[in-house]
């Protein structure tokens, strides 16, 4: 089992009519992914590569049976599409959009607060399962099947992970973007979480980045419920540091975010920091991983 | 976008939270002029953006004209952590009898909007949050409920505020809030907030940055964010709508995507060191490649440029034609290394290569920077 | 507090809403000043808060300056429903195709604004009500949550709307519901909201009363209350703090409590005609009650007065003091009979009939208008 | 057993430091309410009448183990007040304050929509069990116990008619005000839900007045769930009408509202409407409420 998503999820795509979105539904499409549909409001009744276009989702979702959306709805509009996607019922949702006002995305989250529903992004690639499915941009020919997990903060640098895996036929079991945004639904440890649970998975890697707190707070849950190798990767070890205004920040988080933090942290609890992307193939080999 | 000092403080005005008397102002002979309603002992306060301007000579006391002349020439014109002072804000010295230090912030890993509130405050809050945690207090909002008077009081009682201070400084933490809510805050801080001897509550100082993505749809009027950036190319990036921050290095980035660009940047920076920074985003066409090279190439002495991108939500192929269109136009000639992977690969493999590029099909951006340094070595 | 036509159109605008060309005038010169920035046909709306406006001759069509001429000549000065027209709104007569209806309201039962909406726009909405009620959808609003554009959406297709009308009518209602919301309204509504002929939408005709309670805290600058009011008495009420509603009858009354009003009105009316509704609320003082004595005494030819109030939580023993006062420093003479139960009443009751007030100390009010029926008639 | 309040009821009042509420809590006690306390934000550590004064709600029902509350609180301050009590745990709340803002109303209720509170207002004069205690400003001269349950939109209205029957020896279970506002917390149908289940109850009179669907909700209910007989009083058949502007009130609410819609709907489901107040006496003799 992959997690999240494989060939049987039934998936529509919102904002199906832009440009962006009837690129990448051909490019699902192509990947074997199940799209059912689309949601574009004021277009119901049309149809983007042969698929029905619903002017709401719980049309869609009455009609196609879907149980997963992928957004390539403009940011402004991100919310309000969200909340009506909950609203009808739908399980796993992937928001690709960058730049979806941070207030949107506390007020996405607290909304999902006590609902049963998975979620990525905003900013995120989405999520891929080699020769199974999905839902997002990631391009496909950088993947290919296997065990490895990959969880990345950024979407290119999941990308290139998997790729660099590739190369020397590694494979991934699946690559999910968390979204690249400071605030993002879904918390690092909560998808560690669904790669510990799963059965076709033999170790994940976690690219990271400088900024935030989510490697510190994933290096807890790794500690106390991980059985599985991890790796770690964090980008930003010589990047300028921003022209810190405030205290707020500090106070919240402490010493959390910075490289030097993020590592220590990780290391502490016995994951494996890796200097560089390509280090990721000896991590693979030492553990097995193919 | 962060706002200056005296902005913020007209927006806190205008939700009722009380601000020094003060003026803006740009000359000495300005500022006499303001002294003569403000009265001494006055404070001046170079409205630069940056942390620890205090420190850095950014906040002086004059107590008469001839000192207030003094002073504000020499603030005027000059430069503060290298960013020049173009505006003073001229402000009456309160006399504070104790210094709070309030704030909400996005707390990015509960996801949820934070207020926070101190006794202790003053530029040594960050001091106090680690030695004496237990005198900053802070609580989580739902920020669909939104942040209500009872609450400020809860909180503020666990720092033993009673009375008048307790239902002042509440009123205060609520209206924070709502400047957080309205504007679309990142981070809205008031520190110190002034206890005045007669107990009014007064916002010294404060920080305010809203959020980017949210700057359309904010119905106060803000400045204009592209006028905020100091950096000339740091602001033709915002203008051409993509990332770029200015390094001291001499080689060119540009990256779709920015923790590949983060990634790109520790590796270059094993060997050589960088120039920029440059991140496309998803919004990769012809025209903007073109002008991405264009603003990385007005860095003088580029010894060599690194492009990394993926074609994933980006048309790579088309800005690969931006890409040589840029180098045949202006006659390229420093050694340029492209990565390029994903849809449509091929033919961007093939139009970078029509432009003289170095293309590297590896995966690895270690390989591609391995061979950057060579070019660039062998071309010096 | 109900604003004028042509406020509602400004407050409309000013979320982004579109609404026809317009201006107000208050002379014939001023409309045909307006007509030539506006054109012909027109259309002349008296600004008048009164329902069924339009049938009561207050909205006229001009083609030429001529009628435009005579049509706001008659309309300055006139009356409608016994409103005097001090303003009249000029607007662009719009080429609609189709008129909708919507709305957003408090639903007093359920305790939660509903929105509404109809493809029957126009002056018989209330009969497509009755008649054909499948043709008006509506939907309740968590307050906490607000109102947001997939739900407009829902709510529209209900009506069969699709296409651009979904969007643009759904777009229209999330405004609508922004101003209900952030002026706290008691009623929105846009009848027509009509459909012109390029397919935007356009607000024709507004409606908007926004909440008494609330009006200090409305940040949207809201016209003065006091000066709406037509009726100077009831204008005089407002202003100290009563409500007050003025009618026809020659039988004063003043009670505590709107309930306690009206069933004194009601057992008042099966034999004599109350001249007035005056209610005090929960705000009795001595200087109070002299001056509802003041603003009640006003009315001419007055043949008698009821006082009926509770000491509940108001001071009835100060407020007997200010209705003496006022009777021995005007030498009242009409009967006036009162009943005044609760806290304080035998001081209550000795006070008042010191000035020579007929107190009933019977609980049930039939008993002090029986009373005040024999007084009123020996009087005469 | 009384509704809602009895003398074992330990009850707060907010806003016990003003005018009012010093005055009112005066009578309170001197009626035998349970007191045990007050609130008001900024006075914690007085005392008002011997009752500590408490900064917060939580504290106060820490401290004094109150699960009732009546408000004296100023109107722009009752929605604020009224999330602290809610989230403090207290079950019973009487909002006496009137000129609350309709959409504090609307708030409020929305926030005790799934929860186990019973609250009473705004603009309630309370309620009053006789010889056992009262929360709010009822005048006490008025009222004596006996088996006549009272529901009264109107405050004075109330006392009007516990005052007529008490003058004939005709006692009241329990008096309440639900509140004057055009949106109150709670609906008349509750709270003669609540007369219904009350074995000391053996009738109650519905004091109702024009405007509002209350009555006309009610009629539905008692045809339905009641037992007992019930009583009816509308106050407003000569009322002036106000000039109503705007259609969407006719559509919410059809024609309810009227004087004559709500006889109507009374009388069709058999309940006595009284053409005045003091024929309730005759009413109570006929069905031998004592």
């Amino acid at each position: 089992m992959s997690i999240l998503l494989d060939d049987s999820t039934r998936v529509i795509v919102q904002g199906i009519t832009g440009n962006i979105g009837r690129t990448q539904t051909r490019w699902m499409l192509d990947y074997g992914t199940k799209i059912v549909g689309g949601v574009t409001p004021g277009k119901g009744g049309t149809q983007v590569e042969g698929l029905p276009v619903f002017d709401s989702v719980g049309e869609a979702v009455r009609e196609t049976g879907a149980t997963a959306s992928v957004f390539f709805v403009p940011a402004p509009f991100v919310l309000d599409a969200f909340y009506e996607t909950v609203d009808a019922g739908v399980s796993f949702i992937v928001i690709v959009p960058e730049h979806v006002p941070v207030h949107d995305v506390m007020k996405m989250r607290a909304y999902i607060k006590d609902k049963d529903v998975f979620t990525l992004g905003p900013t995120t690639p989405g999520i891929l399962v080699p020769g199974k499915g999905k839902m997002g941009i990631m391009p496909a020919s950088l993947f290919f099947p296997g065990r490895a997990g990959i969880i990345s903060r950024s979407g290119t640098l999941s990308y290139e992970f998997a790729g660099i895996l590739s190369e020397k036929n590694i494979g991934q079991s699946t690559v999910v973007g968390m979204g690249a945004d400071p605030v993002v639904l879904t918390n690092l440890k909560d998808i560690l979480k669904k790669f510990e649970a799963d059965d076709e998975t033999d170790g994940v890697i976690v690219v990271g980045e400088v900024g935030g707190e989510q490697e510190e707070k994933a290096a807890e849950f790794i500690r106390d419920h991980m059985t599985k190798p991890v790796a770690s990767y964090i980008a930003g070890r010589f990047s300028p540091k921003g022209k810190r205004m405030g205290h707020a920040g500090a106070i919240v988080r402490g010493s959390a975010g910075t490289y030097e933090g993020k590592c220590e942290a990780l290391k502490n609890v016995g994951i494996e920091v890796l200097n560089s992307p390509i280090d990721v193939l000896e991590w693979a080999e030492k553990h097995n991983i193919t | 976008m962060r706002l200056h000092e005296y902005e913020a403080a007209r927006v806190f005005e205008s939700v009722g939270i009380k601000v020094p008397k003060h003026k803006v102002v740009q000359t000495p002979e300005e500022a006499l002029e303001a002294a003569e309603e403000i009265g001494y002992p006055l404070v001046l306060k170079a409205q630069v953006l940056v942390g620890g301007r205090g420190l850095a000579g950014g906040v002086k006391i004059a107590s008469d004209p001839e000192e207030l002349k003094t002073l504000s020439g020499k603030m005027t014109g000059s430069e503060i952590k290298g960013v020049p002072v173009d505006k003073i804000m001229v402000t009456e010295k309160a006399n504070i009898s104790d210094e709070l230090y309030v704030a909400v912030t996005v707390d990015g890993y509960s996801g949820r909007p934070v207020v926070i509130a101190s006794t202790e405050g003053g530029v040594n809050i960050e001091e106090t949050a680690r030695k004496t945690p237990e005198k900053i207090v802070s609580v989580h909002v739902d920020p669909q409920f939104g942040f209500y008077p009872f609450q400020a009081r809860r909180l503020l009682r666990r720092l033993g505020l009673s009375e008048r201070l307790l239902l002042s400084c509440a009123d205060v933490l609520v209206r924070l809030y709502k400047v957080f809510s309205q504007l679309e805050g990142i981070i809205v801080e008031i520190n110190p907030l002034a206890v005045l001897e007669n107990g009014d509550l007064c916002a010294v100082d404060a920080v305010l940055e809203v959020d980017n993505s949210a700057l359309k749809r904010i119905e106060y009027p803000l400045p204009n964010f592209l006028e905020r950036i100091d950096n000339p190319l740091e602001r033709r990036g915002r203008r051409i709508g993509v990332t770029y921050v200015d390094l001291d290095g001499d080689i060119g980035l540009i990256s779709s995507g920015a923790g590949l660009g983060m990634a790109s940047m520790d590796i270059i920076g094993q060997k050589l060191r960088p120039a920029n920074f440059l991140e496309t985003g998803g919004g990769i066409t012809e025209e903007l490649l073109y002008k991405c090279m264009e603003l990385i190439m007005r860095k003088e002495k580029l010894r060599g440029l690194f492009i990394n991108i993926y074609g994933g939500i980006n048309p790579i192929h088309e800005g690969a034609k931006g890409v040589v269109r840029y180098i045949k136009e202006h006659g390229v000639t420093i050694p340029i290394v492209a990565k390029a992977l994903g849809n449509h690969q091929e033919e961007t493999w093939e139009t970078l290569e029509s432009g003289g590029v170095h293309v590297i099909t590896d995966v690895a951006t270690e390989k591609a920077v391995a061979r950057l340094v060579e070019l660039v070595e062998a071309n010096e």
